[in-house]
C-alpha cells in the first residue's frame, strides 16, 4: 500500500532575533490510506510545527530548511500558495489545536460551512447549506438548524470543536490532520468525537494523522503510533505493539507515565509518586523556607459556606435584556490543610468560577469564604496573595503576551516579598523553570514563542515559585504529554510534602484526579452534588453525574507495563 | 438596540447643556467685547454704550445666557450681535455646507484610507506597502497652507481642470455635478490628515487578521488568496474602520477651517472664526452646539454600527 | 494689456466695445456685513450697498484722477447756506424704489428720523449710534415740500456734501420705508430695497451676493445684467480665483502678486490718489509712549520711504502726514518728522532711557506684518525693543480693541476724501485714547481742528485743515506710514472699470466681453 | 526528564532598533534636525531677523544667500535653521503631555466602574466636540499668544483622541485573563494598569503619538499663521510657510517650500521612529 503522505527528513527552523530555534530536526513519517496514525510526544517536541508544515501554514518566522513532504506523490515543500491550494481542503484537511480562535468570528457557522462546501463540492448555495446540515448532524450536533445560524461565540467549546471537524471533513480529504482535537473536552464529548473520526476512516478511507498526548485516545483510535521527541521521530509501530512493548527508552517512559485509574496504590509506601518520572525529592525546595512547626493537619484551611455567584449579562446601556447566569449555586465545602482536594464536573459546571471565588478574585453573590480562619473579603489582600495562588486554566491568556516570561515570574516574587533582591528573584525564577522542565534560558522569551504545553508549565512555575500555602490548580496538565505530566505531578506532590502545601485540583482526567487527590468533589450546574474520599471514586453509591463521567473514560487497550 | 439608542439620546441632553454653558462662559471670560470689537474702530464711547443697551449686553451674563437658551428653543438661536440677523440664517446654511464638505472628506478619507491600508496590509513589508505608507505619511504631514495653494495653482490656474474654490460655479446653474467638481480639491486636501490614521489602522487590522487562526483555517481549506482577503479579512476589519471613521468625523468637522479658508468654502469654519473674533455669542454657541450634536450623533451611529458588525456584541 | 498705466483707468478691455448684458463677478477680501445702510460698516459692504441704495448727492467716479466732483444723485439740485449749516435739497421726481413705492420727501424724512428722532416709531438706536459719525451735529431736519428737504446743523459743516456719498460706515443711502416696515428693523439688512442701478437678488452668506440690473432705473442703463460679489478671504486664493477666471475683479491685491498679475495680462491699475492711509496708533496706556520724545524717536527711526519703495516695491507711497494722499487737503510737502536715526537715539537718551530699556508690542494684522517687522528692525537699530504680534484681520480686530499696557503700536487703515478726516482721525486715535494728556500742544491742536471743522469759508478750508494737521503732527501722537497705490486687479474681460480717487467704484458703466 | 537548553536570544533593544532601517533613518534625521536647531546660532550665515531692503526676494543661490531671501530681505537659510526650534519643542512637548494624560485617562476610564467611565467618556466626547480653534483663541486671550497657547491647544486637541484609543484597547485588555492573574499575584490596581496592561498598549500609543507629532507640527504652523503662536519676526517654519505663500507662485517658491519640506521631514522621521519603537517595544 502506498502512503498518502510521506515526510522525509523534515527540518524546520524558527528565526528569532539573534537565534535560530531548530523546532523540527529530521522527521520521517508515512501515513497510509484508511489508517489512523497517532503522533504522540513530549510537549514542545515539534508536533504542531510538523503538522503546520505539511500544509504550508507555518508562521512567518519559520522555514523548512530540509526534507521533503510528499502527498500522493506530489512534493509539497517549496510549492507556492496557489499550487498548495489544490491540495488543501480537498486533499488534506486540518483540525487545529485551538478551536476557539480557529473559526471566523464574523460569519455564521452556516456561512463558513457553505463556503467550504461550494469551494470543494462545486454545489449551489442551497445545496451547500444542505451539506452543512448533514455534516453537523454527522458530528453529533443536536439542532443543526440553530447552529447553522449561530456565530462561533454562541457555541460551547465542544460544539466548536465539532464544527471544526465538520469543516475539515466536509470536503472529503484523503488525509485529515487533527491536532489535539479533544484536549478541551470532557470525557463524554471526547468519546463522541473520536468515534466520529473513526467513522470517517471507515466510510471513506480517509487517513488520519492524530496528534494527542492522551494514551486512552491513542489506543482507542489509532492503528499505528509515532513517538516524537526533541524534533524527531524516535519510534513508529503498530499501536498494540508500541503500547505493549515499547522499544525506545523514551517511549517506555511515556507509557509508564500514563496515569491509569487505580494507580494510586500501585506503589507501596505512604509517599505516592509516579515512578516513571525522575523523582525530585530532596531538591524541590525553592527558598530556604524551613518547614515551620507543622500545624495540625486536618484543620480546614479554606471554608466555603453557602457560596453562590451570579453573572449579570446585559442590562442598562448594553441594549440587552438583563439576565443572570447562576454559575455557582450554594456551595458549601471545606478544604483541609495539607490535603489535595479534587474538583470535577462537566464543562461549564462552575469549577473555574468557584476557584476564582475562593481567592477573592470575584465578588460573591452570596455566602462566606474563610481562608485560614479569616474572611477573604476582610483579610489583607497582600497577605492573602502570598499564601494563596492559582494556576489558571488557560495558560495562553493568563500570561501577559508583552512581558518576558522570566519577568512574569520575578515580579510577583519581589512584590510579595518572596525575594529580597533582584538577584535572588532571578535565581528563584531559574529554579522554578528548571523544576517544571524548562531551562532558565527560556526566561527571556515571550509567551508566544512557546508551545502550548510549555506555556502551561510556565504558569505552574510562576505559582509554585511563590510557595503558597494553598494552591489552586485549574486543569494544570491538560496540554502536557504524559511524561511531562508525570514529572509535574510528582513535583507537585514533592512540594506538598516538603512545604506542607494544600491543593485544590481541578481536572477532567479522572485517572489523574484519582491518583493525585485525597478527596473529590463533583460539581453539576453550579451545585456541589457530592464529595467523597478518592478511594471511594468507584463506590456504588456515586451520583449518576459522576458515574457518567467515569463511564466515558477511555481504557488503555494494552496492558500496562509496570516497572519491575 | 433601540433602548441603547434612546439611552444615548437621553445622555445627550446634559452633555449639550454642559457644552452650552462652557461655550457661553468661556467666550464671555475673554476680554473681548462684542460691540467694541465690531464697531469700536470708528465710534465714540457713548455710541458704544448706546448699542450695548440696545443689544441687551448691559445685563448680567447669566441672564444673557438664559436669553440665549430660550432663543435656542424658540427661534433657533436668537439674533446675531454683529450683524443683527437671525442666527439660524447664518449658522445653519454654513453648517450644511461644512457637512457637505465634511461628508465628502470622510468619503475620500475612508475610500482612499481603506484602499491604501488594505493594499499595504496584504503586501505587508513589500515595496508597495512602503510606498503606500510613505504616500499617506507625506500627505498627512504637508502643511495645508502650502499644499492647498499648490493644488489650486496646479489644478485651477496652471491647468483649468478644477475650480479655484467656492462651492458653485457662479456663472453656471450650480447642479450636483458642479458641486462634486468643487468638492474634489478641498475634500482631498482635508482628508489627508485623517487618511494616515485610517490607513494605518486598516493596515494593522489586515496584518493582524491575516495572521489570525481563522484565516489559517481558511487557508487550510484551500481558499484562494483573493476570496480570503476580500470576504473574510474585509469583514473582520470593518469594525476598526468604522471606529476610526467615527473618530475622524469630529476632527474633520472642526478641522476643515483652514481648508475652508483656502478653498473659499462657505462653511461654518469661517462663520465661527468671524463670530469668535467679534464675540458674537449667539452665533458661536449655536455653531458649536451644532458641531457637538453632530459629533455625538456620529458617535452614536458608530457605536450602533459597531454593534451590528460585531456578532459578539449583538443581541441574539 | 500692459499694467502700470498711471491714473487708475482700466485699459484691459479698452479695445472691446461697451456691451449690454453679462455678469460681472467681483472677488472681495471680506465677507460683507449687512445691507442696512444705517447699520452697515466696512468698505466692501458699501461697494455693494451703493449699487442698491443711492444718496442725495453723488460723486462723479468716471475719472481716474482728481478729487471726484459732487454731482446730482437723488437730489437734482441743492443749496448751502452761507454759514454752511443749512443744506436744502430738491429731490428728483418720478423715482421709485424697486419695491414700487415712490421716493419723495416723506421717504427721506422716514430715513432720517430713523436715526435722529427717539420719538419716532421706527427709531433705531443702533442706526443712531452708527450714523452719529456724520449726523451727530444735526440740529433739525425739515420737509419743505413734497420734493424738498432741509438739513440744519448746529455748526458749519462744509464737508457734509462730501460725506453723503462717501462712506464705509454711516452710509446715507436712502432705503424704502415700506421695506423697513415690512421686514422690520433687523429685516432690512437681508431685504435691502433702494433706488439704485442694481437690485438685490440674493445673499448666500459666506458665498456670494447677487445683484441684478434695475430695469426701471431712472438713470443711464447699466451695461451689466448681473453682478455677483464673492468673498474670498485668503489673499492667494483670491488671486488664484481671478487667474482661473472664476472672478473678474478683485480688491486688495497683495503687493507681491502685482508683477505676476500684470505679466499674466491682468490690469492692476495704479492710483496715487487713494483716500486711504496706513498708520500706527500709539497706545497711551503704555508708559514709554506717554513721553513725546519717545514717540518722536519712533517716527524718526523708521525710514518710510525705503519701506514703500523696497519692501513694497514702489506699490506704496510713504505717508508723512495724517492727511492721506487722496484727501482734498493733501499736501505732499507736509512732513511730521524726517527719517533720522541718530536724532532718534538722542531723543531716547534725552527721555532718560538706555538702549534696550524701551520695549512694547506692535500689533498688526497679517497683511501689515511685513510693515511691522520692518519697523521692528528699524526700532532695534535705535535701541527700542519691539515684539510683533500679528493676527488674521478678524482676530486682529478683537485684539486691537482690547489693548494692554505692554502694547505700543497698533495698525490702523482708514482715510477720507473729505478733509474733516483730520478731525475724525484725531478724535479716534488721540482724543478717544486720552492722548491729549500726553501732548505738549494739545490745546492748540484742538483749537486748530475746531477752527477748521467749523469754518464756513470753502476757500480757506484746505489751508485750515493743513494747519490743524501740522499742529497735531508736532505732538507725534500718531505715526503715519504709507498709502498703497495698487488695490484692484481686473481681468481683460472687463471694460470700463475706473478706479477713481475714492474707496469704491462705479459699476454702472462697466461691461464684460462675451 | 532531560532539558534541552534553548538557544539564548540576543534581544538588546538597541540592536533591534538598529536593524530597523526606517527607524534608524528617522532617528538620524531627527538628531540632525535637532542638532541644527540647537547649533543654529553658529551655523546660520546671517541674523535670521535682519532684513535688508536692498536684497528682497533674492532667488535661490544668490550671492551670500544660498536659499535666497524673503520679502523682507532676510536670509531664508538662516531662518530655516532657526525655524524648527519652536515647532519641535512645542509639538513634542505637547504631544508627549497629551499622550501621557490621554493614556492615563483612557486606562483609568477602562478600569473604573461603569458610571465613572461613562462620565469620563462623555466628558471626552465633549472635548471632542469643542472646536480646537476656539480653544486656541480663548487661550490667546487669557495668556499671551505664543508657545504656551500652542502647547495648550495641542494638548486639548490630542487628549481626547489618545484617551479614546487607549480606552477602547484597554477595555479589551481588561477582559483578558492575565489581568486577573496579575491580580492574584498580588499586583495593586495601579500596578496592573501601568506594568501589565500598559505594555500591551504601548505600541498603539507610540504609533499614535508619533503620528500626532507630525500632524501637530503642521497644525501649530497653521495656528502661528493665525497669529496665535510663535510671533514674528522670530523665524518659525509655520509662519515662514504662510508668509512665503504670498510669493509661492510669484517667482519665489523657495521661501515657503523649504520650511514645508523641513516640516515634512520631521513628521516623517517621527513616523519612522514610531514604527521602529513599536518593533522594539513589541518584539
Ligand atoms: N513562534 C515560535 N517562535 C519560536 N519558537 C517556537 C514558535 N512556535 C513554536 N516554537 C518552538 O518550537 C518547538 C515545537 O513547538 P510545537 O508547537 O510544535 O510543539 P508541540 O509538539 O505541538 O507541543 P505541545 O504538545 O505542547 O503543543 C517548541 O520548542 C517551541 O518552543
Ligand atoms: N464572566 C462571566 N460572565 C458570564 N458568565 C460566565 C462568566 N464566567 C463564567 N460564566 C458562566 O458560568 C458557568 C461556569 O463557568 P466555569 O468557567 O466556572 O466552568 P468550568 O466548570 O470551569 O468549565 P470548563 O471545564 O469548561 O472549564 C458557565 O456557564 C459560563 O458560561
Ligand atoms: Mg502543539
Ligand atoms: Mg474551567
Amino acid at each position: 500500500m502506498t502512503a498518502v503522505l510521506s515526510v522525509d527528513g523534515l527540518h524546520v527552523d524558527f528565526q528569532l532575533p539573534g537565534a535560530v530555534v531548530n523546532a523540527v530536526r529530521g522527521v520521517d513519517l508515512e501515513v497510509h490510506p484508511g489508517e489512523v496514525l497517532a503522533l504522540v510526544g513530549e510537549s514542545g517536541s515539534g508536533k504542531s510545527v510538523t503538522a503546520a508544515s505539511i500544509l504550508g501554514l507555518l508562521p512567518g518566522t519559520a522555514r523548512v530548511t530540509a526534507g521533503s513532504i510528499r502527498f500522493e506523490g506530489n512534493e509539497l515543500v517549496g510549492l507556492p500558495d496557489k499550487r498548495l491550494n489544490v491540495f488543501r481542503g480537498a486533499g488534506i484537511g486540518m483540525i487545529f489545536q485551538d478551536p476557539v480562535t480557529s473559526l471566523d468570528p464574523s460569519f455564521t457557522i452556516g456561512s463558513q460551512l457553505g463556503d467550504t462546501a461550494r469551494l470543494h463540492l462545486k454545489v449551489s448555495r442551497d445545496a451547500a447549506r444542505e451539506v452543512g446540515h448533514t455534516w453537523l448532524d454527522r458530528v453529533g450536533i443536536a439542532d443543526p438548524e440553530r447552529v447553522l445560524r449561530s456565530y462561533p461565540h454562541e457555541l460551547s467549546g465542544g460544539m466548536r470543536q465539532r464544527v471544526m471537524i465538520a469543516l475539515a471533513g466536509l470536503s472529503g480529504p484523503k488525509l485529515l490532520i487533527a491536532d489535539e482535537p479533544t484536549t478541551a473536552l470532557d470525557a463524554t464529548v471526547q468519546k463522541q468525537i473520536l468515534d466520529l473520526l473513526l467513522d470517517l476512516t471507515g466510510e471513506t478511507g480517509t487517513a488520519v494523522l492524530l496528534i494527542t498526548h492522551d494514551f486512552g485516545v491513542v489506543s482507542h483510535t489509532s492503528s499505528r503510533v509515532a513517538v516524537m521527541r526533541a524534533g524527531a521521530i524516535v519510534e513508529v509501530g503498530e499501536t498494540a505493539q508500541v503500547l505493549g512493548a515499547p522499544e525506545h527508552p523514551y517511549t517506555r517512559i511515556l507509557i509508564d507515565s500514563v496515569p491509569a485509574i487505580g494507580q494510586r496504590h500501585a506503589v507501596a509506601g505512604q509517599e505516592r509518586r509516579l515512578l516513571s518520572a525522575t523523582p525530585h525529592t530532596g531538591r524541590v525546595q525553592l527558598s530556604d523556607r524551613t518547614a515551620a512547626p507543622r500545624p495540625d493537619t486536618g484543620e480546614p484551611i479554606l471554608e466555603l459556606a453557602g457560596v453562590a455567584k451570579e453573572f449579570a449579562i446585559g442590562g442598562l446601556g448594553t441594549g440587552r435584556h438583563k439576565t443572570t447566569v447562576r454559575a455557582v449555586d450554594d456551595v458549601t465545602l471545606s478544604v483541609r490543610r495539607g490535603e489535595i482536594f479534587g474538583l470535577i464536573g462537566e464543562s461549564g459546571s462552575g469549577k473555574s468560577t468557584l476557584a476564582r471565588l475562593a481567592g477573592g478574585l470575584l465578588p460573591l453573590t452570596a455566602g462566606r469564604i474563610n481562608f485560614d480562619g479569616t474572611d477573604v473579603t476582610a483579610v489583607d489582600k497582600h497577605d492573602l496573595r502570598r499564601r494563596f495562588q492559582y494556576v489558571f486554566q488557560d495558560a495562553t491568556t493568563a500570561l501577559n503576551p508583552r512581558i518576558k516570561v522570566g519577568d512574569q515570574i520575578t515580579r510577583p516574587l519581589l512584590r510579595l516579598g518572596k525575594a529580597s533582591s533582584r538577584k535572588q528573584a532571578a535565581q528563584l525564577t531559574s529554579r522554578a523553570l528548571d523544576l517544571v522542565g524548562l531551562s532558565a534560558g527560556y526566561a527571556d522569551r515571550y509567551p508566544r514563542e512557546f508551545s502550548g504545553g510549555q506555556r502551561q508549565r510556565i504558569s505552574i512555575a510562576r505559582a509554585i515559585a511563590l510557595e503558597p500555602d494553598l494552591l489552586i490548580l485549574d486543569e494544570p496538565t491538560s496540554a502536557l504529554d504524559v511524561s511531562t505530566q508525570a514529572t509535574i505531578l510528582n513535583l507537585l506532590l514533592d512540594l506538598k510534602d516538603e512545604l506542607d502545601l494544600t491543593y485544590l485540583f481541578i481536572g477532567h482526567n479522572l485517572a489523574v484526579i484519582e491518583f493525585v487527590c485525597d478527596r473529590i468533589g463533583v460539581l453539576k450546574q453550579g451545585s456541589l452534588i457530592e464529595t467523597f474520599e478518592a478511594d471511594d471514586l468507584f463506590a456504588a453509591d456515586r451520583q449518576p453525574a459522576t458515574r457518567a463521567l467515569l463511564d466515558a473514560v477511555l481504557p488503555l487497550g494494552a496492558p500496562l507495563t509496570t516497572k519491575d | 438596540m433601540v433602548r441603547q439608542i434612546l439611552w444615548r439620546l437621553v445622555n445627550l441632553v446634559p452633555l449639550l447643556f454642559v457644552i452650552s454653558l462652557l461655550v457661553f462662559f468661556i467666550s464671555q471670560a475673554g476680554p473681548a467685547d462684542p460691540i467694541k470689537d465690531v464697531l469700536s474702530q470708528k465710534m465714540s464711547a457713548e455710541q458704544i454704550e448706546q448699542i450695548r443697551q440696545a443689544y441687551g449686553l448691559d445685563q448680567p451674563a447669566w441672564s444673557q445666557y438664559l436669553h440665549w437658551l430660550r432663543d435656542m428653543f424658540t427661534n433657533g438661536g436668537g439674533i446675531s450681535l454683529s450683524v443683527r440677523s437671525p442666527v439660524s440664517g447664518i449658522v445653519y446654511p454654513a453648517f450644511l455646507n461644512t457637512l457637505i464638505l465634511g461628508a465628502a472628506t470622510v468619503v475620500v478619507t475612508v475610500v482612499l484610507g481603506v484602499l491604501i491600508g488594505f493594499v499595504s496590509g496584504i503586501r505587508h513589508g513589500r515595496l508597495v506597502d512602503r510606498a503606500a505608507m510613505l504616500f499617506v505619511q507625506i500627505g498627512s504631514n504637508l502643511p495645508i497652507y502650502w499644499f492647498g495653494l499648490i493644488i489650486i495653482w496646479l489644478t485651477a490656474v496652471w491647468r483649468n481642470w478644477l475650480p479655484a474654490g467656492g462651492m458653485h460655479d457662479l456663472r453656471g446653474d450650480g447642479g450636483f455635478g458642479d458641486l462634486l467638481l468643487h468638492l474634489i480639491a478641498p475634500a482631498f486636501a482635508a482628508s489627508l490628515v485623517s487618511m494616515l490614521i485610517v490607513a494605518r489602522f486598516v493596515r494593522a487590522a489586515v496584518i493582524e487578521s491575516a495572521q489570525s487562526d481563522y484565516i489559517r483555517t481558511y487557508r487550510s481549506q484551500g481558499f484562494g488568496r483573493a476570496a480570503i482577503l476580500g470576504k473574510h479579512i474585509g469583514r473582520n476589519i470593518l469594525p476598526p474602520i468604522v471606529n476610526t471613521t467615527g473618530l475622524t468625523v469630529g476632527s474633520v468637522i472642526t478641522g476643515v477651517v483652514f481648508v475652508e479658508t483656502i478653498f473659499s468654502w462657505p462653511g461654518l469654519g469661517s462663520v465661527l472664526l468671524n463670530a469668535i473674533a467679534g464675540s458674537d455669542y449667539p452665533v458661536i454657541q449655536s455653531g458649536i452646539l451644532l458641531v457637538a450634536v453632530t459629533f455625538v450623533i456620529v458617535n452614536l451611529i458608530t457605536d450602533v454600527l459597531l454593534d451590528l458588525l460585531n456578532p459578539r456584541l449583538r443581541h441574539s | 494689456a500692459c499694467g502700470g498705466n498711471s491714473g487708475g483707468g482700466s485699459a484691459a478691455a479698452a479695445d472691446s466695445k461697451p456691451r449690454d448684458g453679462g455678469t460681472l463677478i467681483v472677488g472681495q477680501y471680506q465677507e460683507v456685513t449687512q445691507f442696512d445702510p444705517n447699520r452697515q460698516y466696512s468698505w466692501e459692504t458699501w461697494r455693494i450697498d451703493r449699487n442698491i441704495y443711492e444718496t442725495l448727492v453723488n460723486e462723479d467716479l468716471s475719472s481716474p484722477t482728481g478729487v471726484p466732483k459732487i454731482v446730482p444723485g437723488l437730489a437734482t439740485s441743492w443749496t448751502v447756506s452761507p454759514d454752511a449749516t443749512t443744506y436744502t435739497f430738491t429731490l428728483r421726481q418720478g423715482v421709485k424704489f424697486t419695491d414700487g413705492t415712490p421716493f419723495d420727501a416723506a421717504a427721506v424724512q422716514f430715513n432720517v428720523r430713523r436715526f435722529i428722532d427717539p420719538t419716532f416709531e421706527y427709531y433705531d438706536k443702533v442706526s443712531a449710534a452708527t450714523m452719529s459719525l456724520v449726523y451727530g451735529d444735526l440740529k433739525s431736519f425739515d420737509v419743505v415740500d413734497a420734493n424738498t428737504v432741509k438739513y440744519t446743523f448746529k455748526h458749519p459743516f462744509l464737508d457734509y456734501l462730501r460725506q453723503i456719498p462717501n462712506s464705509g460706515n454711516a452710509a446715507s443711502g436712502i432705503f424704502s420705508p415700506e421695506a423697513l416696515k415690512k421686514y422690520g428693523q433687523d429685516g432690512l439688512a437681508d431685504h435691502p430695497v433702494g433706488t439704485g442701478p442694481f437690485t438685490f437678488q440674493e445673499r448666500v452668506r459666506g458665498d456670494h451676493t447677487t445683484l441684478v440690473r434695475n430695469a426701471d432705473y431712472w438713470g443711464a442703463r447699466p451695461h451689466l445684467d448681473k453682478v455677483i460679489f464673492k468673498p474670498i478671504g485668503d489673499d492667494q486664493s483670491r488671486v488664484a480665483a481671478l487667474r482661473s477666471g472664476a472672478v473678474d475683479l478683485i480688491s486688495r491685491v497683495p503687493p507681491d502678486s502685482v508683477a505676476s498679475l500684470e505679466k499674466a495680462g491682468y490690469a492692476v491699475p495704479e492710483n496715487k490718489g487713494v483716500p486711504q492711509i496706513i498708520y500706527y496708533n500709539f497706545n497711551y496706556t503704555n508708559k514709554f509712549l506717554q513721553n513725546k520724545k519717545v514717540r518722536q524717536a519712533i517716527i524718526q527711526a523708521v525710514d518710510r520711504k525705503t519701506l514703500a519703495e523696497k519692501i513694497y516695491k514702489g506699490y506704496a507711497e510713504a505717508a508723512t502726514s495724517i492727511i492721506n494722499q487722496g484727501n482734498e487737503a493733501y499736501d505732499a510737502s507736509a512732513v511730521d518728522y524726517p527719517y533720522d536715526p541718530s536724532a532718534a537715539k538722542k531723543l531716547i537718551a534725552e527721555a532718560g532711557y538706555q538702549p534696550g530699556q524701551i520695549s512694547f508690542n506692535i500689533l498688526s494684522d497679517t497683511t501689515g506684518q511685513p510693515t511691522a517687522e520692518f519697523i521692528q528692525q528699524q526700532l532695534k537699530a535705535v535701541g527700542i525693543t519691539a515684539s510683533v504680534q500679528s493676527f488674521e484681520w478678524i482676530t486682529y480686530g478683537t485684539r486691537s480693541a482690547n489693548l494692554k499696557p505692554e502694547d505700543g503700536l497698533n495698525l490702523g487703515e482708514w482715510g477720507y476724501v473729505a478733509p474733516n478726516w483730520v478731525k475724525i482721525a484725531h478724535g479716534y486715535s488721540v482724543a478717544g485714547r486720552d492722548g491729549d494728556k500726553y501732548s505738549d500742544t494739545s490745546a492748540d491742536t484742538l483749537k486748530a481742528i475746531d477752527t477748521a471743522a467749523y469754518n464756513a469759508d470753502a476757500g480757506k478750508s484746505k489751508e485750515l485743515w493743513q494747519a490743524a494737521a501740522q499742529s497735531w503732527a508736532k505732538d507725534a501722537t500718531i505715526f503715519p506710514l504709507l498709502s498703497f497705490n495698487r488695490y484692484y486687479a481686473v481681468s481683460s474681460r472687463v471694460g470700463g472699470f475706473v478706479w477713481p480717487q475714492q474707496d469704491h467704484y462705479d459699476l454702472s458703466q462697466v461691461w464684460v466681453a462675451d | 526528564m532531560t532539558v534541552v537548553a534553548p538557544p539564548r536570544l540576543r534581544r538588546s533593544a538597541a540592536a533591534r532598533f538598529v536593524r530597523n532601517r526606517e527607524a534608524l533613518l528617522g532617528l538620524i534625521v531627527l538628531v540632525v534636525i535637532v542638532g541644527i536647531s540647537v547649533l543654529a546660532p553658529w551655523l546660520a550665515p546671517h541674523d535670521p531677523n535682519a532684513g535688508d531692503p536692498e536684497n528682497v526676494l533674492n532667488p535661490i543661490g544668490a550671492a551670500g544667500h544660498l536659499l535666497g531671501t524673503d520679502d523682507q530681505g532676510r536670509d531664508v537659510l538662516s531662518r530655516l535653521l532657526y525655524g524648527g526650534r519652536g515647532a519641535l519643542v512645542v509639538a513634542t512637548v505637547a504631544v508627549a503631555i497629551a499622550t501621557v494624560i490621554g493614556t492615563l485617562l483612557g486606562l483609568a476610564g477602562a478600569f473604573a466602574g461603569r458610571r465613572t467611565s461613562g462620565v469620563l467618556m462623555r466628558v471626552i466626547d465633549l472635548l471632542f466636540a469643542f472646536p480646537v480653534i476656539l480653544v486656541a483663541l480663548s487661550l490667546a486671550a487669557i495668556v499671551q499668544p505664543g508657545p504656551g497657547v500652542l502647547i495648550g491647544t495641542v494638548i486639548f486637541g490630542a487628549v481626547p483622541y489618545v484617551t479614546r484609543i487607549v480606552f477602547a484597547e484597554a477595555k479589551i485588555e481588561r477582559e483578558k485573563d492575565y489581568v486577573e492573574a496579575a491580580r492574584s499575584l498580588g499586583a495593586s490596581e495601579p500596578a496592573i494598569l501601568l506594568t501589565e496592561v500598559l505594555p500591551n498598549l504601548v505600541s498603539s500609543v507610540v504609533i499614535y503619538g508619533t503620528s500626532l507629532v507630525g500632524i501637530n507640527i503642521v497644525f501649530t504652523a497653521s495656528l502661528s499663521a493665525l497669529g496665535l503662536g510663535i510671533q514674528p519676526p522670530n523665524p518659525d517654519w509655520g509662519r515662514m510657510i504662510s508668509e512665503g505663500a504670498k510669493v509661492l507662485v510669484t517667482g519665489s517658491p523657495g521661501v515657503a517650500t523649504f520650511p514645508a519640506v523641513a516640516i515634512l521631514l520631521v513628521a516623517l522621521a517621527f513616523n519612522w521612529l514610531g514604527d521602529g519603537l513599536r518593533d522594539v517595544l513589541n518584539p
